[in-house]
């Protein structure tokens, strides 16, 4: 079954498709045109009925948003507005640039694939071994670990905060028609931590096998002991990683252009959400209001962590890469091979040029400096807020 | 730039970029931006400086400050009593930006005098680039660059008369005749608008010509994979070897589901030419030169496989070093001219992003005042509909972000050609080619085009970053100071503290003068411990 | 200085010392190299008459504000030993800078301990706490960062007179080679110096008259050494730059040297020889060239490696002064702006010469830092552009080019961030950010003396 | 130079040394036991045991009796203004979190502490014995300098403690003593990473130099053989993976510390004003001694974390400046040329750096945002102190 796509991932794939997420046909469903038009209008029809909705929260005299003051008002219209927008990339991105995430299966497929029949030739001919389901949650537990976890705490907190919280029509109404757009945020955030993770193992299996040869290498050259043009086997091995490289870094470009302008909007999105939010804490604190709605911030500060965390573990992977490779010893005990050393140059050349570096849109590196300077920007922006609190209070009320 | 025009361009010699750039250089001609001689332009494509011109110039540019200064004079009544009456930090933050569209004009104009010679220079290297690369039988075609711009003009013009009629109805009173002098208001950021998509679309066909040369390197590597086939003929077991393992209906799937994807996908790894060309609205999104390249790879597959699958080139490394060097060199001159002509427009850029970086912070403040029922500067009177606001604010940070965009986009494109390079050299495993590339690739890495404004920031999307976050710490402030500044204004009536308005007003422009610093203090001074 | 330093030092001496000969031997003399690469103060070989008519070319060019230097015992008074080598200086010399800076050690300490007594209250014209305090920080960063500087040039002599001697050999070297003596006029430091002299003079005349009743001797004494300080550190940033600028040039050197192989430049003077003679085959000379500007690269980078170990700590000093005058003036000129009726224009003069002052001379340092870098970090970049046919000499390009990938060189502060154009740029954003939280606290103040005010008609 | 008393310094570094090591036996940071037989460094678990239960005990005796709440200076601090008493109960939340976790890690890794730091044996002993580790100033200079600031910080925790309090009782001293204990077990697991770093430093050192020999011998005209530039590829590889390891384990408690210095510092400024300025105090003998002095050696021990690390990674960077030596020497055969480039190579890839957790890089540059950064929290609180006067 090397074909297919492993359950976990058949699965969550699955679930994509019905939030319109992933506009492509699974490997093995029949009649895949037309079930890609079915994606697409699906997942426009889901585009409309939301921002429908985020529409008239805006526009309703309702209070879906905070009326009490100005300030309160303009940041609630804002959440609204940036997960509009994070909407409207994603479902624009679902629709419009399914070509590079088919590219992107392909070469997983086709990686997946060229393991297996690695791992098929070592262990002799036994075809076709059926990957127990266990071991493909533990290859994907970052993954299931990321979703569930987040998913677990925020379904845990709304409940507590139904129990604890007095029911307010602005609450009630507020959360009723923002928590759909959290939710749906969030699970396009653990799709890209899905991706990265695949791009991930490529990586890590790429960096094993280097590891092997590199202690082939050491071995032959300590004992002087190894077999005829064993320098050639080598090079072969080194060439066929260097395309597998390739492969991977292609990969990386579909991910990127797959997912650029979502990856940027989601993580405004959360970001906005996020400083916003801290304000109300402490504005609500300021003004003694007895409202924890704030709480629900927990799992949103978890969810730009996860993403940065995945992307991060991708890209610490090349360093690891080239010391492998560089830890390959040319000069084997019997026969020094001067091409080796050649390959291994061309390939660390190539690693230099092909750098991977997970940027949406070049805007900035996602890894943990990124973190740093989000938690620097929101203290700064809650001090100025906060400095604001009693000038606008006594303005508006 | 597929086959079939090459073939048809391959007897007329290349045609000069310019000629595409003849509508643009009249309006441009008009409007007083360029100098350069309308007679050598219209007979023989080429930007040669005129006398004629610089004084045409020099006189438009005295008749629009003259106009602007009439424009200022005649709306400024209105905002001498507003000093009297409103506060004086919005009267002081507006008289100041009043004026940075005019410098922003003047800046481009004495920048186009300055370097009336050296554009035309420019635009010869990128002939002779041309013509070198028609030698490597990779052959750019100018053609739609002409459409490019006629979109840009389009849109500078809708985007201007938009903001201008808008306001001209709305917010201007057409009682008085002096009223006409608003259309003056228009004409900074119009020119400016016209000098930059000179810019803008010299710097795409230098993108474009990167994506020539890679697209000639991914042929080479299409070809090779071809000929390695044909030459041990042994294609039908490698490809079982691929599809053998799975069940028939997910290999059929897959198939059709590139066939469907426009199949670049299959093309280009199993180079089987039996693929639709991807739609251009495909071609346009990020990395999207590579979709085309091998599109265009894949396109032109099939005569490939008709005829001339029998060599390839990279399989004598003699012949083709000769090819890789000189597309290597060709790559190092259009870096080159990349960096000239970064060079030539650098203040102007410099003056546009600190425009770009000024407006935006200032039409939402006002925009802010405007909500808050306080009057603003009569010159800003955009700001007191939220929907021109949105026009004139997607319009400027338009052209702003384009030129950033466009930028990134095309050192992307030259950092790309190392990857292919590599390609072929892993195509063809062949030691001497090996060396080659390894020679080849260093230089590559030396290649650098990057774009500045002045060396003080680079115009990448990092600098996006800095700008947005910019923006925001320098609105809070300014709506800080605003607030405070109300405060002080009630508190006059019961208890005179007229320093402290005052000092406020000063802070807030002393502020906004020393605020055109692009990086904001969140970005650069405290809060980035990135190593 | 750090011991760590050798491990860039040391080839560098041995290596020049035997092996020139048999490198370089084909187009040279050995006695004569002997000479000019050995260390020892053997008499120089009479030199060629070209070095006679100017004495050592380098320091020609400098040597206003060197003297200035020198005369304030910032800078050794070297020997001059033969005319590409320079010596430590004699007893007397050195004596005479020790005692200056005694002096100026003494003066120090007498002007913090007036500082904190009332005797020097007069200088502090005070219309607000805040501004007191800024007058104080000020005064005291000025007095801290001359001192720093004193003794950093104390500690740094040895250090300075190497770097020296490394400039003056290697111009020994590109003259023997090319007979080409790299000098170029370095008028900007004599306007500077000027310039520094004339804002000096101006600000205490301005002080002079702003502080009201008679002047106390103690406070002329004051006045006289603040001016001082600042003069001189202010000249001792425009040598730093000067010596960045000789650099610039010795890179610039060698680069366009590389410039003349790359393609573009071969092809031109392919279709020039095709018009006159027989071309001679353009790249005989590559070889021993490129071993030439590598070895001169080395050099070049060590001798930026060392200037700005020398200067670290100085610049520093240096930046963080000035960035605290240029916030507290541009607050002070807004507080005058702002503040109705109490406009004095004394002040506002004295804002403005400080500005004048401070901004130019970041603005210079910055430049010629940039500019040093960006020359040094080129080289690579032109070597990129000499194709080569043959292998050997590919390999003679890769070799360097291998060792300079992602190792871009740059002129630090101390390792705490680069000194480069956008240097200054950030130097303003960060004025910004603390004028803002100086004008806060002004509002602070305002508002307090606004509620004490309404409390006490109340009470 | 410096090293012309270099009998003395050797024995003072060693003593330094061997202090550390005795130190953190005894209260139970390094468990394990050390085999000189197969020289070899076991894990016990006796030692950790021993080790959790001494540090439970530390804790609850100072949780026991914990006197800091009725500090006159601190009441009126607290009364003055009510957020610099949540700011501190935060802070004094995060230390302990923070004892808790350097000692968890410490145990839980173990393991691996234990391979890395017996592979640095391994190298010292196999590798790097015959080079002359005498003349490595840096080495000795941080050490002792180290040995210094954690002295001093005992001492500073004493005074303050001691000194700020107007009443001594039984209770006072042994809540006293607990938390000077626990102040000298956080410190000294943090000066392991330290010293273990300072290590690395100069097995890295040492290729430099031996780098350098061979430039200089090819200089000069003789053969190098291309083996030994291998070996020394070989040696920098394993340095820097050793490096990552060590990085990677040691991340979270290094951050924890030096957020937790920050805090202090900046904390310690604030109270210092709050105290001084804003309540008007008279200048006595704690606001003139006590106080900063505290400041400045805490600050002195932050520095010195940083500039160790700091000081490491420029030597890496040296490594590739002694390469560029090998660029103006003729002739070179092909294989060392090889071999040579294979190491510039690597360079270009990987350098010795600091980074923890990947939040930020541990250098000179990152010190000064990190001061700036916290000099502005600084200003914001002093803000808002006026603002609610």
């Amino acid at each position: 079954m090397s074909g297919r796509l492993d359950h976990v991932l058949h699965f969550h794939l699955r679930v994509y498709q019905v939030l319109g997420f992933h506009g492509l046909p699974l490997p093995g469903d029949e009649r895949p045109r037309r079930t890609r038009q079915l994606l697409r209008a699906w997942s426009l029809f889901l585009l409309l009925a939301l921002s429908g909705m985020v529409t008239v929260c805006l526009t309703s005299n309702l209070d879906f948003l905070y009326r009490r003051d100005m300030f309160g008002f303009v940041n609630d219209a804002l959440k609204y507005v940036f997960s509009e927008v994070a909407l409207l990339s994603i479902y624009a991105e679902t629709m419009a640039s399914q070509r590079a995430l088919a590219r992107f299966w392909w070469l997983h497929g086709k990686l997946s694939r060229q393991q297996q029949q690695q791992q098929q030739q070592h262990l002799g001919c036994r075809l076709s071994r059926p990957v127990s389901l266990q071991s493909e949650l533990l290859q994907h537990r970052r993954y299931l670990i990321s979703l569930y976890g987040i998913l677990a705490m925020e379904i845990l907190i709304n409940i507590c905060l139904w129990q604890v919280q007095p029911s307010d029509i602005h609450l009630t109404l507020f959360w009723s028609t923002f928590e759909p757009l959290v939710f749906l945020m969030y699970l396009r955030n653990v799709q890209f931590v899905l991706h990265m993770e695949l791009l991930r193992q490529q990586l890590a299996q790429l960096e094993r096998e280097l590891c092997l040869l590199a202690e082939y290498s050491r071995f032959a050259s300590e004992t002087g002991r190894s077999f005829r043009d064993f320098g050639h086997f080598l090079r072969r091995r080194l060439l066929q990683k260097q395309c597998v490289y390739n492969d991977v870094h292609e990969m990386y470009s579909c991910f990127q252009r797959a997912f650029c302008y979502s990856i940027l909007a989601v993580l405004l999105s959360i970001y906005v959400r996020v400083a916003v939010d801290c304000y109300f804490m402490y504005y609500t604190i300021y003004i003694e209001i007895a409202n924890l709605d704030y709480s629900l911030i927990l799992p949103a500060l978890i969810e730009i962590p996860a993403f940065i965390y995945a992307s991060q573990s991708c890209m610490v992977m090349l360093p690891r890469i080239a010391h492998q490779l560089h830890n390959i010893v040319t000069d084997t005990g019997c026969c020094s091979f001067p091409e080796l050393s050649l390959q291994i140059q061309n390939f660390s050349l190539q690693i230099l040029h092909q750098p991977l570096r997970i940027n949406c849109l070049g805007i900035t590196i996602l890894d943990c400096c990124l973190l740093t300077r989000i938690a620097c920007s929101v203290g700064t922006y809650i001090i100025y807020t906060i400095q604001l609190i009693p000038k606008l209070s006594n303005q508006y009320w | 730039m597929p086959q079939v025009q090459s073939e048809s361009s391959s007897e007329s010699a290349v045609q000069p970029l310019l000629q595409q750039f003849q509508l643009l250089f009249y309006i441009s001609k008009i409007a007083g931006i360029l100098p350069q001689d309308l007679e050598k332009f219209r007979t023989k494509n080429v930007l040669e400086k005129s006398r004629n011109g610089m004084v045409y110039m020099l006189a438009m540019l005295i008749v629009y400050v003259l106009l602007y200064n009439v424009l200022i004079y005649s709306f400024g009544e209105e905002d001498r009593t507003l000093k009297a009456s409103q506060s004086t930090l919005t009267f002081v933050i507006g008289l100041f930006l009043t004026y940075i569209g005019l410098i922003m004009m003047g800046t481009d104009q004495l920048t186009a005098l300055r370097n009336q010679g050296r554009i035309g220079e420019l635009y010869e290297r990128i002939r002779q680039v041309d013509e070198r690369l028609y030698k490597e039988k990779c052959v750019v075609d100018n053609s739609h660059i002409g459409g490019r711009i006629r979109f840009m003009l389009i849109m500078t013009f809708l985007f201007e008369l938009s903001i201008l009629l808008a306001t001209y109805i709305k917010l201007v009173d057409y009682s008085q005749w002096m009223s006409v002098l608003w259309i003056v208001s228009a004409i900074p950021t119009f020119i400016n608008t016209l000098d930059k998509i000179w810019f803008a679309v010299s710097l795409y066909a230098l993108k474009e010509r990167f994506e020539a040369i890679n697209q000639t390197l991914e042929e080479l590597v299409a070809t090779h994979e071809k000929f390695k086939r044909w030459l041990c003929g042994d294609q039908e077991t490698s490809s079982r070897a691929l599809d053998s393992s799975q069940p028939p209906e997910y290999d059929s799937n897959l198939e059709y589901l590139y066939k469907e994807l426009g199949g670049l996908d299959m093309g280009s790894l199993k180079g089987s030419g039996r693929n639709k060309v991807a739609p251009v609205s495909h071609s346009m999104n990020s990395f999207g030169e590579s979709i085309e390249a091998s599109d265009k790879a894949t396109h032109q597959a099939p005569p490939i496989s008709v005829n001339m699958a029998h060599e390839s080139e990279l399989s004598n490394a003699s012949k083709v070093e000769e090819k890789l060097n000189n597309l290597c060199q060709v790559h190092d001159e259009i870096c080159e001219i990349g960096k000239a002509m970064n060079e030539l427009w650098s203040y102007p850029i410099l003056s546009l992003m600190a425009y770009g970086f000024l407006i935006f912070t200032a039409q939402l403040y006002f925009l802010y005042c405007a909500t808050q029922f306080q009057s603003i500067p009569s010159l800003f009177r955009s700001a007191k509909n939220p929907f021109i606001t949105v026009i004139a604010l997607s319009y400027t940070s338009g052209k702003c972000v384009y030129l950033i965009y466009l930028s990134w986009k095309t050192s992307l494109a030259s950092k790309r050609t190392g990857i292919s390079l590599h390609k072929c050299g892993v195509v063809a495993d062949d030691n001497l080619l090996f060396e080659i590339v390894n020679h080849l690739s260093l230089k590559l890495l030396n290649h650098s085009v990057d774009f500045s404004a002045c060396g003080f920031f680079t115009l990448d999307m990092e600098t996006l970053y800095g700008v947005s976050g910019g923006i925001t710490s320098y609105l809070i402030i300014l709506i800080q100071f605003n607030l405070a500044a109300q405060q002080a204004k009630e508190a006059i009536q019961t208890f005179n503290s007229l320093n402290d308005t005052a000092s406020l007003v000063g802070a807030a422009t002393e502020m906004d003068n020393v605020s055109s610093t692009l990086y904001d203090l969140v970005t650069t001074t405290m809060l980035t411990p990135t190593g | 200085m750090s011991p760590n330093t050798w491990v860039i030092e040391m080839p560098t001496q041995k290596t020049r010392l035997h092996p020139y000969p048999r490198r370089i031997s084909p187009y040279r003399t050995p006695s004569v190299n002997r000479n000019a690469f050995s260390h020892e103060a053997r008499p120089p070989p009479p030199p060629p008459p070209l070095p006679k008519t100017l004495e050592h070319p380098v320091f020609e060019d400098i040597r206003t504000i060197m003297s200035v230097l020198k005369a304030s015992g910032l800078m050794p008074i070297y020997e001059q030993l033969s005319s590409y080598k320079v010596g430590p200086p004699t007893k007397t010399n050195e004596f005479y800078s020790f005692f200056v800076r005694g002096v100026v050690h003494a003066l120090t300490i007498f002007n913090v301990y007036s500082l904190f007594t009332p005797s020097s209250a007069q200088l502090f014209y005070s219309y607000r706490e805040t501004d007191n305090v800024n007058q104080w920080i000020e005064l005291l960063l000025c007095i801290l960062t001359y001192t720093l500087t004193v003794f950093v040039c104390a500690r740094n002599t040895k250090n300075v007179l190497r770097v020296m001697n490394e400039i003056l050999q290697l111009d020994e070297e590109v003259r023997r080679r090319f007979g080409a003596n790299l000098s170029q006029n370095f008028s900007f430091s004599v306007k500077y110096l000027v310039g520094i002299t004339a804002c000096q003079t101006y600000i205490i005349v301005l002080k002079i008259y702003a502080v009201e009743g008679v002047i106390t001797p103690t406070s002329y004494v004051l006045l006289a050494f603040y001016a001082v300080q600042n003069g001189l550190t202010a000249t001792y940033i425009v040598f730093a730059s000067a010596l960045l600028r000789i650099v610039y040039i010795r890179f610039h050197f060698i680069n366009q040297l590389l410039n003349g192989y790359t393609y573009v430049q071969q092809q031109r003077r392919k279709g020039g020889n095709r018009r006159t003679t027989a071309a001679p085959s353009l790249m005989e000379h590559f070889p021993e060239d490129s071993l030439f500007i590598y070895r001169m690269h080395n050099k070049l980078l060590r001798i930026y490696k060392g200037i700005n170990d020398c200067c670290n700590l100085i610049l520093v000093s240096f930046l963080g002064y000035s960035f605290y005058t240029v916030t507290t003036n541009c607050y002070n000129l807004f507080v005058q702006i702002t503040a109705k009726g109490m406009v004095s224009s004394n002040i506002l003069q004295w804002c403005f010469a400080w500005l004048c002052m401070h901004v130019s001379l970041l603005a210079l340092l910055s430049r010629s830092c940039g500019l040093t870098t960006r020359e040094a970090n080129a080289t690579s970049q032109i070597l990129a552009r000499v194709y080569a046919k043959s292998k050997e000499y590919q390999n003679i390009i890769d070799k360097f080019l291998t060792k300079s990938i992602k190792q871009e060189v740059q002129f630090t502060a101390y390792g705490f961030f680069a000194i480069d154009n956008s240097t200054l740029f950030k130097i303003f954003s960060a004025v910004t950010t603390y004028l803002v939280i100086l004008i806060q606290f002004k509002q602070l103040e305002d508002s307090k003396v606004e509620d004490h005010v309404q409390e006490q008609p109340q009470t | 130079m410096f090293c012309r008393r270099g009998g003395f310094r050797q024995k003072l570094v060693h003593v330094t040394l061997r202090g550390a090591l005795y130190g953190s036996w005894i209260l139970g940071l390094f468990p394990f036991t050390y085999d000189s037989w197969t020289r070899k460094l076991h894990r016990s678990k006796w030692l950790i045991g021993y080790g959790i239960v001494l540090n439970v005990a530390i804790v609850t005796l100072i949780l026991a009796n914990d006197t800091e709440a009725e500090t006159p200076a601190r009441m009126e601090v607290f009364q003055r203004n009510p957020l610099a008493e949540q700011i501190n109960s935060v802070h004094d939340f995060h230390s302990l979190s923070m004892v808790v976790l350097m000692l968890l890690r410490c145990y839980w890794r173990s393991e691996d502490i234990g391979k890395i730091l017996n592979e640095l044996m391994d190298l010292q002993w196999c590798h790097f014995r015959q080079y002359s580790l005498d003349d490595c100033c840096k080495f000795d200079n941080f050490v002792l300098h180290k040995g210094l600031s954690v002295g001093l910080e005992v001492c500073s925790m004493l005074i303050l403690e001691l000194g700020m309090y107007p009443k001594y009782s039984l209770q006072l001293f042994l809540g006293v003593i607990g938390l000077c204990t626990i102040v000298l077990v956080v410190l000294l697991g943090a000066s392991h990473f330290h010293l273990a770093v300072v290590y690395i430093y100069r097995c890295v050192w040492i290729v430099n130099r031996e780098l350098l020999r061979f430039a200089n011998q090819l200089a000069e005209g003789e053969t190098v053989d291309p083996a030994g530039v291998d070996r020394l590829l070989g040696l920098y590889s394993r340095l820097l993976e050793l490096n990552h390891r060590l990085v990677e384990i040691y991340d979270y408690q290094m951050v924890m510390v030096m957020v937790s210095f920050l805090a202090a510092n900046v904390l310690g400024i604030y109270y210092y004003i709050i105290f001084s300025i804003s309540l008007h105090k008279d200048m006595d003998i704690i606001l003139l001694f006590i106080v900063p002095q505290a400041l400045f050696i805490n600050m002195y021990d932050f520095w010195l974390s940083i500039a160790v690390c700091d000081l490491a990674e420029r030597t890496g960077g040296k490594t590739s400046t002694i390469l560029k030596l090998f660029n103006d020497i003729e002739n070179l055969d092909v294989s060392l040329e090889r071999s040579i480039s294979d190491f510039a190579l690597f360079c270009s890839h990987q350098r010795l750096r600091f980074r923890h957790c990947g939040l930020f890089y541990v250098n000179y540059g990152m010190g000064f945002r990190m001061t700036i950064t916290s000099f502005l929290y600084l200003l914001f609180l002093i803000q808002f102190e006026f603002s609610n006067l």
